[in-house]
């Protein structure tokens, strides 16, 4: 299950969805808005997603997890909107009959749903600047050749 | 020339000004899309930062593009 | 902080420890008991902990994550006393700058905490038989070779 | 001969039937207190599998121990 949270992600109540007398390790991953990016002094921040794409390729994701990882259960939230230091932006469980799936899993999707997702983040600095954050892959990534071919509109 | 509506995310939205359009383009891929839209969305971002969906599917960059078809344009997204 | 809990182990509360601005990745295990192992049906279990000892390997072998996955903040709890299926027997929080340190310190402390604290597990199966629990490790380890010169008592 | 306090854990302790005893042993290391306490922990499992603590600190097999030490005999660890 993948979903969107336009409030706070209530972790609490979650964790009793992954409950399960077959489940031996439970791993939990969870990214907390930092005071900090890259030397910038972060104030506050926005997620924008485009839902039915976010939810659509996050259960794929997810899916691919279980085949790669066999897991008994899994969860899945991204926020969307406002967050302040400290808020939990994405909260991802997993539970396995092992702790190795639970783990290998859960790692599997957040590096997965940071790549793949059509979510984007907008940092406001302390000092009144603000910017979109560029997907962490994106260094890796080559220019395609297709694209010096195409016609400027 | 096909009608294809071009929709705007993030960055993208911001330096275009509008969330979606319908243009006339002569464009076969998504990619054409994207480079004849250039001047819209503002972006020198090369293609292979940038992720592309046709009709809310995720696409390639050199899926086919026809008459009519919605054709979202996604700046490098950052997730989690 | 390493600790040892005679009761539940109160989770969401200790999830609130870890809270750290600077904080972007938090990575948590919990060990949770099984309804079976090795075939056999579990009914409940009981842990025999060695404290003194158990405390100061644990708070060894979350130093030594330290040095090797640098974190802000740690806790780990392991219960001891009766535990019933679904009981979580083991809970271990990592919260770092980035996930990638939050996931590898949190493996690496559950993965000692198997093989080396002074912990047993009794487990009690529904067809009324009983038996303590293998480390893991174990079928890995050779005979040691000075034991078979020593003296029988 | 030392004297010498052995402390049996969980299926030890079951066995030996007592958590803890002073015995006089002929021992120069941890082993051999191992090895010479057998008939009471019952052990068969191989010292490699097992863990050894001699006055509250982990040791290796091949530490001395002296008269009056406590030594700890842990069978198999479970945690977690």
């Amino acid at each position: 299950m993948f979903a969107i949270a336009k409030d706070d992600i209530a972790v609490d109540e979650l964790r009793e969805k992954l409950k399960d007398p077959a489940a031996g390790g439970y791993c939990v991953f969870e990214g907390w808005v930092r005071n900090e990016n890259e030397g910038h002094e972060v104030e506050r921040l926005e997620y924008e997603v485009y839902e039915p794409l976010a939810i659509s390729e996050g259960e794929k994701v997810l899916n691919e997890a279980l085949q790669k990882y066999p897991y008994r259960k899994v969860y899945c939230v991204h926020r969307s909107g406002a967050l302040e230091i400290g808020d939990c932006a994405v909260w991802v469980a997993v539970a396995a009959a092992h702790r190795d799936e639970a783990f290998k899993a859960c790692r599997y999707i957040i590096d997965q749903i940071k790549i793949r997702l059509p979510i984007w983040k907008k940092e406001h600095y302390t000092d009144g600047n603000s910017g979109w954050v560029n997907c962490e892959r994106c260094a890796n990534v080559l220019h395609l050749p297709s694209e010096q071919n195409g016609k400027d509109g | 020339m096909k009608k294809i509506t071009v929709c705007y995310f993030a960055m993208f939205r911001e330096r275009a000004g509008v969330a979606s359009e319908t243009l006339e383009l002569d464009a076969d891929t998504a990619m054409d899309v994207f480079v004849q839209t250039r001047s819209r969305h503002g972006s020198d971002e090369p293609a292979g930062h940038c992720k592309v969906a046709v009709n809310d599917v995720m696409a390639d960059w050199d899926s086919g593009v026809d008459d009519g078809d919605t054709v979202l344009l996604f700046p490098p997204v950052a997730g989690g």
